[in-house]
């Protein structure tokens, strides 16, 4: 039900598109890039791991767009996608055999340090433009070189297709055996690996599944921003997925396509309503969410709706 | 009979405190031991030697002839040699039904991780095996209840019949009675042995009451200090004078199982 | 791919609303977008000052009350409407913002960005919107160089002039420069000021070398080591182009160890910080404003008029940034009155005032700005620099042997990028 | 030889300023579990706490001693008050509630701070000098130090003299420990929890908000200075060990060293020498040099 209810809202999305003024379209897209980073999240989320360095996945799916642009001269959009989703997927695979080991917040802050150690490698190479970052040039699409407008639209509904593929994808894979045991693994390890599977391999299997998404997010990110700086790999960066995450909940996977795009519609709000004092608006959001909806908070705060949503997948 | 499973000169240290020495076992195929001795003699320490939770410092494992010595508790699950614990191992967010479900998943898709990641956890199969389990140790009507919340008893046939997921050949239940009434002791075990009828499974179980070892074992190991000091039918191991000194003695003044020292930690 | 083609006819029909033009009737209010930091470290000392000068030039246009050449009443007699947004916030919120600007709210042109950062990301979507765009305070030569824009300008000249200048400057100062050491934030400007004044030294005095290269962390704060490193150096001078917080945190703790007697500092953005500091900014330090502003900008009407009614509202006299915001605005206005006349009075549209600000020559309130390079997108003026003298008299801060550089001396000419200028030695500087 | 000495008293008083910034941090998150963000913000708001104090001390030019005193006093005032009200009005409501998520609602406490700190103290710097000045430099080994900074040195030392003297000898040092080690187990022994926690985040706050004062005089005081020491915490304590006194001192030294060797030696490593060192320790001890990891229990 829920599925059909998000499909329809995606071909609804998809025909509104070229009617909608194109500020609302680049805003649905960018929060889509967000999205896909969050829904990997969720994944991690679940198994009660919450990185605070997925911008490393993030700025590497991003780099990886505007480098093999700019230095390999590749343009199709398709294909840049798959390069950084492959770039951070491998990343993740990497930096996962040390972070698998981890939980909690020694997770959390190790995610952290990886992710500010890009951050400072970044900054330090002016060839790649430091802190100024550098431009990604328009990307083509299957041969098809749309400009100025259309150019938006497109990478909205190339956006799109990789939501409802990633969407579909983790979906599936949560309700698959290694994907439904992330609260077994949260409430006791021990139990899993004397049942006959490991849960360090389980976490970095999900380590690189959420990192190849983060990877996938960023490389919209670039291709709709269209330039990419270190600040993509800070760790502030991480906060506001999180903060997303929060607000969206780990209860669904569609969920995180709308809180990303809330998150988006707030803070934009905000600039706008108090342009000296967003933060302010955005940190009580957050608190408000935390504190009064924890619905929104998916299974983490409320054990009770961890077991809930444990029925949906097991039983 | 052919032995499923044989310990020789199988020994363990913690620094300078020696918690296991010089185990000689040997198990036949379909037997049921008990294993007995006062806490700290070790049963623990030789419980968690086999299932891979402490490497032996000495000593050789062998399962179905393979040496398994040292191998992770995974794969030695794995191989077939599963084990329940003192203190229920289950997964309290969950239900009961989920908890059996996830055991019975895994034993049927854990085996690789891409198969893991591509099974779905609720195939046919999968939730057969899970109502059969539930319905063998009469657990059934708890299939809704968060495990957190289950009594004592029924969170022990939980734990247990979890290990028995996939159709382990060797079951170690560790004081599978251990927190449990005494009148309730015996319908636990009855439960339990029930349930492996006729699955030719091979049982050792750690106890401290000794009717219910005279019950339910056709041999009993005693342990005390780190050693067996008395291997064989019930009758005769209780019978041994230094069971009757070290252990039997010492069961009537003990008091609910806590473990400390040489076993490690054992209370979870 | 007929997809593709039916949003792209889609679109054509979309882009009929004209977004990001400046059409509508001769008196219709011009819709201005302000950008400028007004939270985060850099609102302090380029945000706020950018902001008020935004502020306080578009009343007085307003009001008609700017005198000549600007007296005529907001842009050839259309009101202006401004919408002032924070630049704080990751580059794809900037990204983001700039096309609400433009998109939602419907801004004729943008006036804005501090953060080179968010210049050259917005630079593209500017292009892609035809949006009239004027970066008012970043730094980076690299706008301007990477590809040619048409709808993107900046009136205030880049870094490069501010260190080869500042190079300049220093050999008046110290004939014979041996050694020198340079003490920049880790970030783009930092590095760019850094490889500038490096390689304008190289031409100007050879024989000099490089001795300590430091790059703390921006906003690092705790300099202790640094210093150090510059103590044990022995350099004669030290080149920064921190600004504000870190400029004034490193001035405490360079000069409690006595660095300022031991070399002569450069900071290349010192003037934001002089009246702040007062009597702690050493004598005899070397100050420049990116231009010839602030105390250094001469006495003309215009320029007299800016400082009093600035420091009649704020109460402190403007410092550069103020002065960058004052010449692009009066900059977009010059050229919007250029495109208005050619039409009669009429209003002008994006692409006829684009057409007018290319290679236009317009009074900023401290000197004559020519969009000379960057295909007539990018400005070049004269830059000053100074010696600081606290005068204990009155109690204010004072720039002696002020030196003005002309623009041509100290900018590349239109054909190069700014490095390979300085590579090949400033070829055709004319001093 | 004099870089030598350089690194080592740099590295020393970089060490002294990471420790007290570093320590309160580690004490909130040893007794209750909370990776405080918000303490970023109790640094900032001691600084400009403690930058007005000595405004104002300068503006009535008062004796310049009693100016250490004022901003000792502003700063830990500020924390008192901060400490308090967040722990009454917000903290209690979320004990309990997953580790991450208390660090959420922190993170979110955070963000408003920046902005209220802005309404309250505006976006221009503020500077606080005297002190620093004041207190003038010597010249140790042809190195001219700074005299404030040689006492941010002892200050640190003697802090963490104290705060280690408390923990094991007083009453309430005694309570932490037992909270620190095993919560349920000393609740279920009559301690008071709550009020351990009341405390703690009391002294964690106020101990920002000295870490914010101590390095007011040095630096100008502009917003946005508490982002960059939350991160650099952070990597010390977690180098150090999480709630771990001696932790987060060595963390301090050797995050110190580090950086003054990197800064003398290797200038392009300093960026990220910190992160690399915290990763290095994290992959080594995975929690910290001075946590020993618990065992797993069956």
């Amino acid at each position: 039900m829920g599925a059909a209810l998000s499909l329809a809202a995606v071909a609804l999305a998809a025909i509104a598109a070229p009617f909608l003024p194109l500020w609302i379209v680049s805003l649905v897209t960018i929060s889509i890039a967000t999205g896909l980073v969050v829904v990997g999240l969720i994944i991690l989320w679940r198994a009660g791991l919450v990185p605070f360095g997925q911008a490393l996945f993030f700025a590497t799916g991003a780099y990886a767009v505007a480098l093999s642009s700019r230095y390999l001269g590749l343009k199709d959009a398709f294909l840049l996608v798959i390069i950084a989703a492959i770039a951070a997927g491998f990343v993740a695979w990497v930096v996962g055999f040390l972070l698998a080991r981890y939980r909690e917040i020694f997770f959390a802050m190790l995610s952290l340090a990886l992710s500010m150690i890009l951050y400072g490698v970044l900054v330090k190479s002016e060839t790649l433009g430091s802190t100024d970052g550098i431009n990604v040039s328009s990307a083509t699409f299957l041969g098809f070189a749309p400009r100025g407008q259309a150019y938006t639209l497109a990478v909205f509904w190339l956006a799109l297709g990789l939501a409802v593929a990633a969407a579909v994808f983790v979906s599936r894979y949560l309700s698959s055996v290694a994907g439904s045991l992330a609260i077994p693994i949260r409430d006791n390890e021990i139990r899993v690996e004397y049942l006959g599977i490991s849960v360090t391999r389980l976490v970095h299997l999900k380590l690189v599944i959420a990192g190849t998404l983060a990877g996938v997010g960023g490389a919209v990110a670039a291709l709709t921003i269209a330039h990419v700086d270190p600040a993509m790999a800070y760790w502030t960066t991480s906060g506001g997925f999180v903060f997303v995450t929060i607000l969206a909940g780990a209860a669904s996977v569609p969920a995180a396509f709308v809180g990303a795009l809330v998150f988006e519609i707030i803070r934009t709000a905000s600039v706008a309503i108090l342009p000296g004092g967003w933060q302010l608006i955005l940190g009580s959001v957050l608190l408000l969410t935390i504190l009064f909806v924890p619905e929104g908070l998916g299974s983490l705060v409320v054990r009770k709706r961890g077991a809930d949503k444990a029925k949906g997948e097991t039983a | 009979m052919s032995d499923i499973l044989t310990v020789s000169g199988l020994e363990k240290t913690f620094g300078s405190v020696v918690a296991a020495r010089d185990i000689n076992v040997a198990v036949p195929v379909g037997q049921t031991i008990g294993i007995i001795g006062a806490n700290g003699a070790g049963k623990t320490t030789f419980v968690n030697m086999i299932t891979g939770h402490l490497t032996p410092s000495k000593g050789k494992i062998k399962f179905e002839g393979q040496d398994i010595t040292g191998r992770t508790s995974r794969d030695i699950t794995r191989l077939g040699i599963a084990r329940s614990f003192q203190v229920a191992q289950v997964f309290p967010s969950l239900t009961v039904f989920e908890n059996m479900c996830a055991a019975a998943a895994i034993a049927r898709d854990g085996g690789g991780l891409i198969r893991a990641a591509a099974a779905s956890l609720r195939s046919a199969r999968t939730l057969e095996e899970t109502e059969a389990a539930l319905t063998q140790f009469g657990i059934a009507r708890f299939r809704d209840m968060r495990a957190s919340t289950l009594p004592q008893g029924v969170r022990k046939l939980l734990d247990i019949a979890m290990a028995t997921a996939g159709g382990p050949r060797v079951l170690l239940l560790d004081e599978p009675t251990s927190g449990i009434s005494l009148e309730e002791k015996f319908g636990i075990m009855d439960v339990i042995m029930g349930a492996l009828k006729g699955r030719g499974t091979t049982v050792l179980f750690v106890e401290h009451d000794m009717d219910v070892v005279q019950r339910f074992a056709d041999r009993v190991l005693a342990f005390y200090d780190g050693t067996v000091i008395a291997d064989g039918p019930p009758a005769e191991a209780l019978a041994d004078e230094r069971v009757r000194e070290f252990i039997t003695g010492a069961v009537l003044h003990r008091t609910k199982p806590t473990a400390n020292g040489g076993t490690g930690h054992a209370q979870g | 791919m007929r997809l593709f083609k039916g949003a792209a006819a889609a679109v054509l029909a979309a882009s009929c609303l004209s977004f990001g033009t400046t059409e509508g009737r001769a008196q219709d209010p011009v819709k201005l977008g302000i950008v400028s930091f007004l939270t985060g470290p850099a609102a302090g000392p380029f945000g706020i000052p950018g902001r008020n000068a935004a502020e306080i030039i578009i009343e007085n246009l307003n009001a008609g009350k700017v005198p000549a050449p600007y007296a005529t009443v907001g842009f050839a007699g259309a009101k202006i409407e401004p919408k002032i947004i924070d630049e704080a916030g990751s580059t794809a919120n900037q990204v983001t913002e700039f096309r609400n600007l433009v998109q939602r709210d419907g801004m004729h042109a943008v006036v804005g960005y501090i953060s080179s950062g968010n210049c050259l990301a917005v630079a593209p979507v500017a292009e892609e919107l035809k949006a009239l765009t004027v970066f008012f305070d970043c730094g980076t030569p690299r706008i301007f160089e990477e590809k040619p824009l048409k709808y993107v300008f900046r009136a205030t000249p880049h870094a490069t002039m501010d260190n080869v200048a500042a190079a300049r400057y220093v050999l008046t100062k110290i004939k014979d420069l041996k050694a020198f050491s340079g003490i920049n934030q880790n970030y783009a400007w930092g590095q760019d000021s850094w490889r500038d004044f490096v390689l304008a030294l190289k031409t100007l005095a050879p024989q000099a070398k490089v001795d300590k290269e430091l790059f703390p962390k921006l906003f690092a704060g705790e300099y202790g080591a640094e210093v150090s490193a510059l103590l044990t150096s022995n350099s004669q001078i030290v080149h920064s182009s921190f600004w504000d917080g870190d400029l004034e945190s490193f001035i405490f703790q360079s000069s409690a160890r006595g660095l300022p007697q031991k070399s002569t500092l450069v900071f290349t953005a010192g003037e934001t910080a002089m009246f702040r500091l007062g009597s702690k900014m050493p004598d005899g330090t070397i100050i420049g404003a990116r231009g010839p502003h602030g105390v250094m900008a001469p006495d003309t009407p215009l320029n007299r008029w800016f400082r009093q009614v600035y420091e009649d509202r704020f109460g402190t006299p403007p410092t550069y940034p103020s002065y960058h915001m004052a010449q692009s605005i009066l900059g977009l206005k010059a050229a919007w009155e250029k495109a208005a006349q050619a039409k009669g009075g009429q209003r002008p549209t994006t692409d006829e005032v684009v057409a007018a600000f290319e290679g236009l020559e317009f009074e900023g309130p401290s000197a004559k700005i020519r969009m000379a390079i960057g295909n007539g997108h990018q400005g070049v003026s004269d830059i000053a620099y100074g010696t600081y003298k606290w005068n204990k008299a009155e109690g204010k801060p004072e720039l002696v042997d002020v030196i003005r550089y002309p623009a041509e001396c100290v900018n590349p000419p239109a054909n190069m990028t700014s490095v390979e200028w300085l590579e090949k030695g400033m070829p055709g500087a004319k001093c | 030889m004099i870089t030598a000495l350089a690194i080592l008293t740099d590295g020393l008083v970089y060490a002294a300023w990471l420790f007290v910034v570093a320590i309160g941090l580690s004490l909130i998150f040893g007794v209750m579990r909370i990776l405080n963000v918000s303490h970023g913000a109790f640094y900032a708001f001691g600084a400009y706490a403690a930058a007005t104090a000595i405004g104002i001390w300068a503006e009535r030019d008062l004796p310049t001693a009693g100016m250490y005193f004022a901003m000792a006093v502003a700063a830990i005032a500020m924390g008192l008050l901060m400490g308090y009200l967040l722990e009454r009005l917000l903290l209690r409501r979320v004990y309990g509630k997953d580790e991450v998520v208390v660090v959420l609602v922190t993170y979110a406490l955070f963000l408003i701070l920046e902005d209220v700190l802005i309404i309250i103290w505006g976006t221009d710097g503020k500077l606080a000098y005297q002190p620093y000045i004041a207190a003038g430099n010597v010249i140790v080994g042809g190195l001219p130090l700074s005299i404030y900074d040689i006492g941010l040195v002892v200050v640190a030392g003697l802090l963490a003299y104290f705060a280690s003297f408390a923990i094991r000898k007083t009453t309430f040092g005694r309570l932490l420990t037992a909270v620190i080690y095993d919560r349920e187990t000393a609740a279920a022994f009559g301690v008071n929890v709550s009020r351990v926690f009341v405390l703690t985040f009391l002294v964690g706050a106020v101990l920002g908000a000295l870490g914010g004062a101590l390095t007011a005089p040095k630096i100008s005081v502009v917003p946005g200075i508490g982002v960059e020491v939350i991160v650099l915490a952070f990597a010390v304590v977690a180098i150090g060990g999480m709630g771990s006194i001696e932790g987060a001192l060595v963390g301090a030294l050797i995050v110190g060293l580090f950086r003054a060797a990197a800064v003398h030696l290797a200038p392009a490593l300093e960026l990220f020498v910190i992160y690399a060192v915290m990763a290095l320790v994290l992959v080594i001890r995975p929690y910290g040099l001075f946590t020993r990891a618990q065992p797993r229990k069956i």
